[in-house]
């Protein structure tokens, strides 16, 4: 078996297309078997994989400006993938592939200890407070190549791995066949739901250490710089941090650019290079 | 005794050791957690042969291509056909969450009749047989009493092969009264109508625009196509084109737009008519346009002059005359300029005399039927069926009034007028009704003042809803012949929203019918016969989907293969031909403008209310015929919806000073009506407003949907537009008092 | 802790008063013992029967195929596994066949066999898929890739599956009653060890094979288990001995978790 | 009824009046039992706990207990590795306080976790590098360790010592104590550590995040620091609360004093330490991350820089000063305010480690999340309150856990058949235990 | 816990602390197997019957 060069797959979200219709929301809850409960209101005990966050400006009438922000699972790479939650996992339940670049979580080895949702600072990991129940006869919509998550389990952002896994085993099947010359996929056989539900646009998902892929050209990631982007419009959620996350957002708006992190008052702009 | 103890106490450890040695302990701790995580009750979906199947998606008008996830007979995943001409991939929230309507709870598994008292909620289940046969009884009593028109019917359509076999089952029985919601885009073929004379769409060529500008229509909030909307403004954003959002409140559009203008409510054609003022006085229109085919253009001319400078526009708009005059430049200076007008998601029609406005701005730049402009797309035809045979019944019928007034002087040009229907019935004028049908919507809840509604349901002695789930129609109904979810169904969807292209989707069944329901196509056909000739023999199809083919005769190989028709090669008429007037020119003073400005119409005195109430639109709550989905409810945000209480924006200096903070209980009263909410503190709101969400305050559906929140519709009665007739309504005079 | 005994240490504890009930007869002692000795035993061995054979036969129930598949027979008629347990276009794996793939053969009856019968008129003519019962059949959580193995490692059924496709009649299939597993996936014998490569299907084995496999990637041959051990061993002893052949998980160092869980 | 059971020359409540005492201790375990069956029953749903407070209630609760505990290993250590013989006085009731402690916290963690059926994984298929694991398994063995030095005092219950080979058991098991205390006080430096690693490893949480030593951030140091402080304190408290609940005198001054010394100067070297820390954090750590201190404590209803004012000064400072002083801790009066202020001092800090942690908001958009315990959440939190009532009470009257008790409250002549030898004192204490008693067990 | 567990790995954070660990059991665990081992002893010596009374 040959080696693959390691993938490192990561989203770029252009903020200025995103519109917070909430599309990737759902196509993310339809495609991972997403329970939903008769009241979804408590946003605290609402599972959302990925979330969008309603930014604002905080100025009054008529200067006021929001913009949203979905937030998936970061698939924080911190320092050689010892992301906030990965190394903190007492049961290895989440892992950190050096292969994908994706933080995953195991559904049945995760014993509900939630260190792993204190340590994101991101909140993009959730808890199975209640034990998942459909309405009669709508467990048929469910997706079979996800599975289903039991009561007092954490759940988070998978980037779809198992499309990969689904991309993969078609891409065996006609290597295997002589229809194609390599097992390895091309930029968009891979990609995730939301990526290819947003009706914007907005999200574009890809293999970071490939310069072909639109993610890599468009983030331009630092790698000396532990995968800083370049762009200048483009910023990653809190980067001061160190948990080097994999989600890149561009925003033409200076304040926007600036939530993505923390800053002391009088503080300039985080310096690039 | 004591050996006794001792033993026992020894059998004990030698068989705990014995325990210990075994596999017992251990396989049983593995087991017990392997059993949790295999819990019985959490369902194991089955794997299965992946497919897909493609269909169009009915949800709302925008005709988007669907490609559903199949694992053997199930369908799992909605997801958006790529290549599709309207949507490209894409999909909308509610087109995502569609499997949840077909595998709902809420589905209408069977014929029902009702059994205990209307709205009772109390049903037997009938077979469809039954249902058919008490159906064509009644409808077969109506006609030998000789009053076909006191059979209704009223759908939220108007295009496409279903529409048209009801209003053909209409004519055959001798009926006028086939009524259609309303919509936008009602009010813009009536502006076309008006002003070029032609029966046609609306299409905008968003594609080749360069600048957008937008008076209060939610471009990203659900208007005309929403996927396709969203993509024009991507590539707009892509393109360094511009997007200017003029209207009262930070909605998503405006947050995305280039630039935000808020505006006083109600007086966008004000603002219209001054960036016409602006462009014509520094003469930055399109010339040869204007002089070779603007007809009436001086008598425009001396009024835009007159009576909206910027000084005057700014008066009435609240917007800063610099930012008119800006504005009208920008705008005309642009390559392809494109006017929107119809507020929020275009669920609703509007003011004609802001239809005017931005239509003959859109003129003034030379947009029309222009690349980046707006085209003429012309209706679809009817479908080649030979006229129904009318008896003499059916004649006489025909000849009534409709109830609604529509087609009749003053509203000579509207084809169905909805909101006037139901006050019609309700206030008893005119004839009485004997019988409704309720096809594909849901006005008790959907209508502005709904109980109006209700009110007039309790006028007609036998309504029908057609409706695939239980909404609050059908819960008013007294049979209900469910129809098809569009998953099981085949249909048409010919011209979607706003689209600039002459285009047919078509639906295709996905997976088996779920439960006993039927298309209602075939029901129509199946009742036209049990009421017989002549009515039956109208509708010598076998079936609908025989009847579907052959109207589509030239279009179906396409249909089939592709999933939809498109005219590819289609191009408005050129100016010289696209004008059908009496004068054969452009008229930018149609028949109804308001000359002058006059204040429009909204309820309530301002004394006793001294805010505005005003209903927005938002993706995530689908406030269409189709409730929300659990999926959908599930992303509406907590500012939006906490447990079962509605939160309505208000502006935080207007809060203060009635005394509100951040989710505040508040009773919010017009003279509609009134309900109970709770205050959302927002800065992106123009201070005296109050805005609230469409969609929710369902009480059908279910525990996911049913009792959340408050029916905006409920409080803003329709106002009815002098020229349309159709409701114009944008908001109502209203008061927030601390509960 | 009490401090009692603190201070009892310090003498001698032979040296017992005389103030207490006299000691017992010896034989009288000897006695007792031999039956505290004896009910341990008895409670020992009872024990370790319900244990080691008892409570596997309560553990699992035993349910036949609702058909009697002869494999043997259909492996002499259509030459090998993969005409039935085919992959699809996409790439996965068809598994047990469905009905529609034995209409081809079956919409008849066509030898004499009653199982054939019964297969044709209750379930071809009913149009109703057999309830096969799947001795291999992994947890929802397993995402196992029959192409990864198959197509690109090249294993053959047996390695997994083991002589099924040889045999005559379907075996029972034996259920664990509380987690409803396969009794094939965790192995039929109870203490867990196991012959052959198919007697076991559980994440261990699966690592077994994986570690051989990553083993003869670098080496010449595969290593036996405690020849591995000694290699690990002297790999945290001498760091750099032997070339980094991690995999991508951080965790384990082996594949990343989501390889084969979903 | 239960005489037999009682230790020899002292005097206990009438069993009626024991029954009767801990009758409304019993409602309270028996309220708590059922919450944590419904926990258990219909899962985590029960508490208020939210994807924001992943961590709450329980994980305090565990993390204040086992700093309290601390007064086991840390005067274990004093004793048996140090040799500070006088604190064998106290020593049973350190080890009893601190099995309550342990035991408490390993349920709490079985209610706590969303699996309990798969709570073995954290052992079976640890990852070593996390916190948790550490204390998972450090707290296993240390709660061993417990058992195993709490055991001779069961086994030392008048009746189960007439055994021969129990009473042997218990003396083998005296005799090598030191070997067991050692490696107690090994396993509570690491578990002690890793629960402050705990919340010190949180690059992503800046209100939780230290730098450190090696692999250990500087919480981990200084929460074993606070325990070997605040535990005894905890100690000294209940036993104060002993000793006024049952009207006597259980140990003598001298001793209580002595551990109260040492103590005051854990907790005046380890309240220097986190100022230390407090200020490095305040001032370098935080800031690189884009914070300011005071944005760890504004903008929201309850986290408030009261919070660490309480902990460091008014739980650290001011008993560390009470302690280290010999007026201070002769009196009373100020004893046990300092034992008082030192047990909420490191409770709060306990608090704000798990609390507060969850509550500040990471991203600039998020915003502070609040919580309060659902009463789920509190009985479970008192079942071990109720637990530990009742298991001191018992042990109490059932087992010598006082050595200094009968010299402390000779008993008269009238109460039964002990009496009179109680005055020699502690050195020739066994003697007393010679007397021979009715024996009704032979009957 | 085990080198034979899936997760184990043959590097120094499992070396340092696994090896800590089973150090600390195998202590407690040879302690206490000797402290019963001796009370067995003892116990058929004769020692500790009904007290070591004087």
């Amino acid at each position: 078996m040959k080696q693959e060069r390691p993938k490192k797959f990561g989203m770029v979200i252009d903020l200025d297309k995103c519109t917070g219709c909430g599309a990737c929301l759902v196509a993310c809850m339809s495609e991972n078997n997403v329970p939903f409960k008769p009241d979804e209101s408590d946003k605290l005990t609402s599972i959302t994989w990925m979330r969008v966050y309603q930014l604002n400006n905080g100025k009054p009438y008529p200067e006021t400006d929001i913009c949203y922000l979905p937030r998936p699972c970061q698939h924080c790479e911190g320092d050689h993938g010892h992301s906030p939650c990965v190394s903190v996992c007492p049961a290895t339940a989440t892992d950190y592939g050096m292969e994908t670049g994706i933080v995953s979580q195991i559904y049945t080895r995760c014993f509900g200890c939630r260190y792993c949702m204190a340590a994101c600072p991101y909140h993009a990991r959730y808890f199975n407070w209640w034990d998942p129940v459909w309405p009669d006869g709508m467990e048929k919509y469910l997706n079979p190549s996800v599975s289903v998550r039991m009561r007092g389990v954490v759940e988070k952002c998978s980037f779809c791995y198992h499309r990969y896994q689904t991309a993969k085993d078609k891409a065996i099947y006609q290597f295997a066949e002589g229809e194609r010359d390599s097992t390895d996929l091309e930029e968009d056989e891979y990609q995730t739901a939301c990526t290819q539900a947003c009706p914007a646009g907005a999200i574009i998902f890809g293999d970071l250490n490939n310069p072909s892929h639109r993610v890599h050209q468009i983030a331009q990631p630092d790698e000396k710089h532990a995968g800083r982007p370049k762009n200048p419009k483009a910023f990653r959620l809190l980067e001061r941090l160190g948990t080097n996350p994999k989600v890149y957002y561009l925003s033409s708006r200076d304040w926007v650019r600036r939530a993505g992190d923390n800053y002391l008052e009088g503080e300039g702009k985080l310096k690039r290079h | 005794m004591k050996v006794g103890r001792r033993s026992f106490l020894s059998f004990i450890i030698g068989g705990a050791a014995g325990t210990a040695l075994s596999p017992l302990p251990w396989k049983l701790t593995d087991d017990l957690s392997i059993w949790t995580q295999m819990w019985p009750w959490t369902p194991v979906p089955k794997d299965g042969a992946v497919s897909y199947a493609g269909s169009t998606c009915t949800l709302c008008p925008a005709g988007c291509g669907i490609n559903v996830r199949m694992v053997d007979r199930r369908a799992v995943k909605i997801e958006g056909m790529e290549g599709h001409p309207i949507n490209d991939g894409g999909i909308c929230i509610l087109g995502l969450s569609g499997l949840q309507l077909l595998y709902g709870p809420t589905r209408v598994k069977s014929p029902m009749k009702r059994a205990g008292n209307r709205g009772s909620g109390r049903w037997v289940s009938i077979s469809w047989e039954e249902a058919l046969e008490e159906v064509a009884g009644k409808l077969t009593e109506i006609r030998a009493q000789g009053r076909p028109e006191a059979l209704a019917v009223f759908s939220g359509k108007r295009r496409g092969t279903v529409p048209a076999l009801l209003s053909r089952f209409m004519t055959a029985f001798g009926s006028p009264n086939f009524v259609t919601a309303a919509s936008t885009q009602d009010s813009y073929e009536l502006a076309l109508h008006r002003m070029q004379g032609v029966q046609a769409a609306a299409g905008l060529d968003l594609a080749n625009t360069d600048f957008l500008l937008s008076f209060g229509s939610g471009i990203l909030d659900g208007w005309g196509s929403p996927v396709r909307m969203f993509k024009a403004h991507s590539a707009l954003k892509d393109g360094g084109g511009k997007l200017v959002q003029i209207e009262p409140r930070l909605s998503n559009t405006a947050a995305k737009a280039d630039q935000w203008i808020s505006i006083q409510p109600g007086t966008e054609a004000a603002l219209a008519f001054g960036l016409a003022h602006v462009i014509i006085l520094e003469k930055r229109y399109r010339t040869q346009f204007v002089s070779e085919y603007g007809g009436e253009f001086e008598e425009f001319r001396q009024m835009v002059m007159a009576d909206y400078t910027p000084d005057k526009v700014a008066k009435i708009t609240g917007i800063d005359p610099k930012t008119i005059v800006t504005l009208a430049r920008e705008f005309s200076r642009s390559s392809a300029p494109l006017a929107v007008c119809g507020k929020g998601g275009g669920d609703t029609p509007g003011s004609m005399n802001e239809f005017f406005a931005v239509h003959a701005l859109n003129a003034l730049v030379g947009g029309i039927n222009r690349p980046g402009g707006i085209w003429a797309v012309p209706e679809p035809g009817d479908f080649g069926w030979p006229d129904p045979e009318m008896d003499e019944t059916a004649a006489r019928g025909m000849q009534q009034d409709r109830l609604d007034g529509a087609g009749a002087p003053p509203y000579v040009a509207t084809a169905a007028l909805p909101n006037r229907f139901f006050e019609a019935v309700a206030g008893g004028k005119g004839y009485p009704l004997d019988a409704l049908f309720v096809v594909e919507s849901n006005p008790c809840f959907t209508e502005p003042d709904p109980e109006t509604v209700k009110a007039a349901f309790s006028k007609i002695p036998f309504v029908v809803s057609f409706s695939s789930f239980m909404d609050e129609t059908a819960q008013n109904a007294d049979l209900i012949l469910p129809n098809h979810v569009y998953l099981e169904r085949y249909e048409d969807v010919p011209n979607p929203a706003g689209f600039n292209r002459p285009f047919v989707g078509l639906v295709q069944p996905v997976v088996d019918p779920q439960f006993n329901t039927r298309n209602v196509g075939d029901a129509v056909i199946a009742l036209a016969q049990g009421v017989g000739d002549p009515v039956a023999s109208a509708f010598g199809w076998d079936g609908y989907e025989a009847c579907l083919e052959e109207a589509y005769p030239d279009q179906w190989d396409s249909l089939t293969s592709e999933g939809y028709w498109m005219a590819e090669d289609f191009d408005p008429a050129p100016w010289p031909e696209a004008f059908e007037t009496a004068s054969g020119k452009f008229e930018f003073v149609p028949e109804g403008l308001q000359r002058g400005y006059v204040p429009a119409e909204i309820a309530g005195e301002k004394g006793g209310f001294p805010l505005v109430l005003t209903p927005y639109d938002t993706m995530r709550i689908s406030s269409g015929y189709v409730g929300n989905p659990p999926f959908m409810t599930k992303t509406v945000p907590a500012e939006v919806l906490k447990g079962k209480e509605l939160l309505v924006e208000l502006n935080p200096q207007t809060a203060d000073q009635l005394g509100f903070s951040e989710g505040g209980r508040a009773v919010l009263t017009t003279p509609t009506g009134a309900a109970n909410v709770r205050v959302h503190l927002y800065d992106g709101i123009m201070p005296g407003l109050v805005a609230m969400a469409r969609g929710l305050g369902h009480t059908a559906y279910d525990k996911y949907l049913a009792d959340k929140g408050t029916n905006v519709n409920r409080l803003i009665g329709p106002t009815a537009d002098p020229v349309s007739g159709l409701n114009a309504a944008w908001g109502i005079r209203a008061k927030l008092t601390r509960a | 802790m009490s401090t009692v005994d603190e201070h009892e240490k310090d003498m001698p504890s032979e040296d017992s008063g005389g103030k207490g009930p006299p000691p017992p007869d010896p034989e009288q002692k000897n006695k007792a013992t031999a039956y505290v000795i004896f009910f341990f035993f008895v409670g020992l061995i009872a024990s370790l029967i319900v244990g080691w054979i008892i409570f596997p036969q309560l553990l699992y129930s035993q349910k036949e195929q609702p058909i009697d598949f002869n494999h043997a027979l259909h492996n002499e008629l259509v030459g090998d596994c993969a005409s039935c347990h085919y992959f699809r276009e996409d790439g996965t794996f068809s598994g047990v066949p469905d009905l529609w793939s034995c209409i081809d053969c079956h919409m008849d009856v066509q030898g004499e066999d009653p199982e054939e019968e019964k297969f044709v008129t209750e379930y071809v003519w009913e149009d109703r898929e057999v309830p096969w019962l799947i001795y291999s059949k992994q947890p929802d959580c397993v995402f196992f890739s029959h192409a990864a193995h198959v197509l690109s490692g090249g294993m053959d059924c047996v390695t997994c599956h083991g002589h099924i496709g040889e045999s005559e009649h379907s075996k029972v299939y034996q259920e664990n009653r509380i987690t409803g597993y396969s009794r094939d996936i965790w192995g039929r014998n109870i203490s867990g060890f196991k012959r052959n490569s198919w007697d076991r299907m559980k994440m261990d084995d699966c690592a077994d094979c994986h570690e051989e496999a990553r083993d003869s990637a670098t080496k010449d041959e595969p290593r036996a288990p405690v020849g591995r051990v000694i290699d690990n061993i002297i790999r945290v002893a001498f760091p750099g001995t032997y070339a980094d052949n991690r995999g991508g998980s951080v965790q384990t160092q082996r594949g990343a978790c989501f390889k084969c869980h979903k | 009824m239960d005489t037999a059971l009682i230790p020899e020359g002292v005097k206990r409540d009438p069993l009626w009046k024991f029954v009767l005492k801990l009758g409304p201790v019993v409602a309270v375990l028996i309220w708590g039992v059922v919450a944590m069956l419904l926990c258990w029953i219909k899962g985590l749903n029960q508490t208020n706990m939210n994807d924001y407070y992943g961590f709450a209630l329980w994980i305090w609760a565990d993390l204040a207990v086992i700093a309290l505990g601390g007064g086991a290993f840390f005067t274990g250590l004093l004793k048996y590795i140090i040799g500070k013989e006088e604190l064998k006085n106290i020593i049973n009731f350190a080890v009893l306080v601190g099995f309550i402690c342990y035991s408490s916290a390993l349920l709490i963690l079985a209610i706590d976790i969303g699996q309990p059926l798969r709570g073995w994984f954290i052992f079976w298929h640890a990852n070593v590098h996390s916190m948790l694991t550490e204390v998972a398994f450090c707290l296993s063995c240390y709660f061993g360790v417990l058992t195993i030095e709490y055991l001779p005092l069961i086994l030392e219950n008048r009746q189960l010592d007439r055994v021969p080979f129990i009473h042997n058991l218990s003396h083998n098991m005296h005799e090598i104590m030191a070997v067991f205390a050692a490696t107690g006080a090994f396993l509570s430096f690491f578990h002690q550590g890793s629960l402050g690693g705990v919340a010190g490893v949180l690059f992503g949480r800046p209100f939780a995040f230290r730098e450190g030593l090696f692999i250990w951030p500087w919480t981990f140091f200084l929460f074993t620091w606070s325990a070997a402080a605040c535990g005894p304190c905890f100690t000294i408290m209940l036993l104060k609360i002993t000793e006024k609940i049952t009207g006597k005198k259980l140990v003598k001054d001298d001793v209580v004093r002595l551990l109260a010394k040492i103590a005051g100067w854990m907790l005046f070297t380890y309240i220097i330490a986190k100022i230390i820390d407090t200020w490095y954090w305040a001032a370098v750590t935080a800031p690189s991350k884009g914070f300011g201190l005071m944005e760890f404590y504004s903008n929201n209803g309850f986290y408030g820089i009261w919070i660490l004012i309480l902990e460091v000064v008014v739980g650290g400072v001011i008993p560390a000063l009470i302690l280290i002083t010999a007026k201070g801790r002769s009196n009373p009066k100020t004893l046990t305010l300092a034992v008082v202020l030192a047990v909420i001092g490191v409770s709060v800090n306990r608090w704000a480690m798990v609390l507060q942690v969850m509550a500040v908001p990471v991203m600039s958009f998020d915003q502070w999340a609040l919580y309060y315990p659902s009463w789920q959440e509190v009985a479970t939190t008192l079942l071990p309150v109720a637990y530990g009532i009742i298991l001191i009470a018992l042990s109490h009257r059932y087992l010598p856990v006082w050595p200094q008790e009968r010299e402390l409250n000779p008993v008269e002549a009238t109460a039964g058949p002990v009496s009179a030898e109680a005055a020699p004192g502690a050195e020739s204490e066994e003697e007393t235990s010679a007397e021979p008693e009715p024996a009704p067990a032979q009957a | 816990m085990f080198p034979f567990n899936f997760e184990w790995i043959w590097d120094m954070s499992h070396v340092v602390f696994m090896g800590g660990l089973w150090f600390a059991l195998t202590i407690l665990g040879l302690g206490m197997t000797y402290c019963v081992i001796k009370a067995v002893i003892d116990t058929a010596k004769g020692k500790g019957a009904h007290h070591e009374e004087h």
